[in-house]
């Protein structure tokens, strides 16, 4: 099992702010991981429908959608940042 | 001292560049960045700051630990908001103690270049006619603060 | 709004801040630079700062009505303290205020170049052995930091 | 009758705050002043011996040592400055 959570619009186009999934064995980068959940239903496909924008962390530090989920426990998906 | 702090609370910035240069008598510069809730066209009740707790903390101190390596800092301050803040209200501040003022200035600015773009934080605008508006798009002039720094 | 102030009492920089914005809800970045009075080697029982009265002001808003002329500002805050002032105590605030972050930095860096070198102070040591000590020299550094204003 | 003010270590070697002078027909700039003040005394010699780092105002602004003295009611005097 490892646990996603979603910000910002992500959040709110998913519809919820965290899940707890198992993953296929498939799925190795953030890219799978994102590809495989926009399957999942019309919300991810809205939420993922321009991917390249969206924003991934692993275990709270930032990642490229590259990164293999080797070992990781809590994957966030997010839009870019306005804080500050 | 180094401090990084994520609160719903107001921060008085007296008291944080009191804290900061507390017993030490040898800092001759402090630059502090205050970032406010603006409201331009006079629409906004409020803008919600959503954060992923933890990784605020977390990215904040990174991004303090890299100024730390470029720069000869005595010390230094980052708070972040989050929660409802309305018009003219506190969102961020940075601050920074050095012997001299341009390491102190400089590496005031590099941390708000990059709080921007890497801290986890999300701004949603509240309307005054009660409709939620839209979240805050990221900015383009906020990317290319960030290349000046890649020299 | 714009204020240029040489006094002998310490300031708030917390009280100079708000006044700087009230009232006011487009000002989204402030930016104050603190000068403190720094004792590195623990010899110094205070700086005495003399000034030119009269030029002081005339010359600090002179420096002000250039960055305001360069930079969007929509408020700005020049405070220098004379007389005698011990090790972290407060000599000169500055604060700028403007839309957005780059002109506040930028405006406040320049305001504080000029000042070191035109407002018309000088610095005297006053050593915790009783004696009196130099003048202290103008640096070097400070005017090679005026020479990035002008290109 | 030109009032002049010293400033920081040019005061403290002329030995005053100021003074008023009443300058002779062929002095016309800061410069011409300079040498007519060091011809003075000991302490006007001191205080101007390395003339060119020594700052000058006329009535509270700026001047370069070849600014004429025109008008000038106030002529100050003082070492590079020190503040902020």
């Amino acid at each position: 099992m490892i646990r996603l959570v979603y910000f910002a619009w992500v959040r709110e186009r998913i519809g919820k702010p965290e899940e707890s999934v198992t993953l296929p064995a498939h799925v190795l980068s953030v890219a799978d991981l994102i590809a495989w959940l926009k399957e999942r239903g019309e919300e991810y496909a809205y939420a993922f429908e321009n991917a390249p924008l969206i924003r991934t962390a692993i275990d709270k530090a930032h990642v490229k959608h590259d990164a293999p989920l080797t070992g990781a426990r809590e994957i966030a998906f997010f839009p870019p940042m306005t804080g500050g | 001292m180094f401090t990084v702090r994520v609160q719903a609370g107001d921060f008085d910035i007296a008291i944080e560049q009191a804290n900061l240069v507390a017993g030490s008598n040898d800092i001759g510069a402090i630059v502090a960045f205050t970032g406010l809730c603006r409201d331009e066209a006079n629409t906004l009740a409020s803008l919600e700051l959503e954060h992923y707790p933890g990784m605020a903390e977390e990215e904040m101190g990174r991004v303090l630990a890299e100024a730390r390596n470029r720069w000869p800092l005595d010390g230094a301050t980052l708070i972040h908001r989050y929660g409802k803040i309305e018009p003219g209200g506190n969102i961020v501040l940075v601050i920074t103690a050095s012997r001299h003022r341009t390491a102190a200035f400089a590496a005031a600015e590099f941390l708000m270049d990059y709080l921007k773009s890497r801290a986890p934080f999300w701004k949603k605008e509240h309307r005054i006619d009660g409709t939620s508006g839209a979240w805050v798009d990221a900015k383009e002039a906020d990317d290319r603060a960030l290349e000046r720094w890649k020299s």
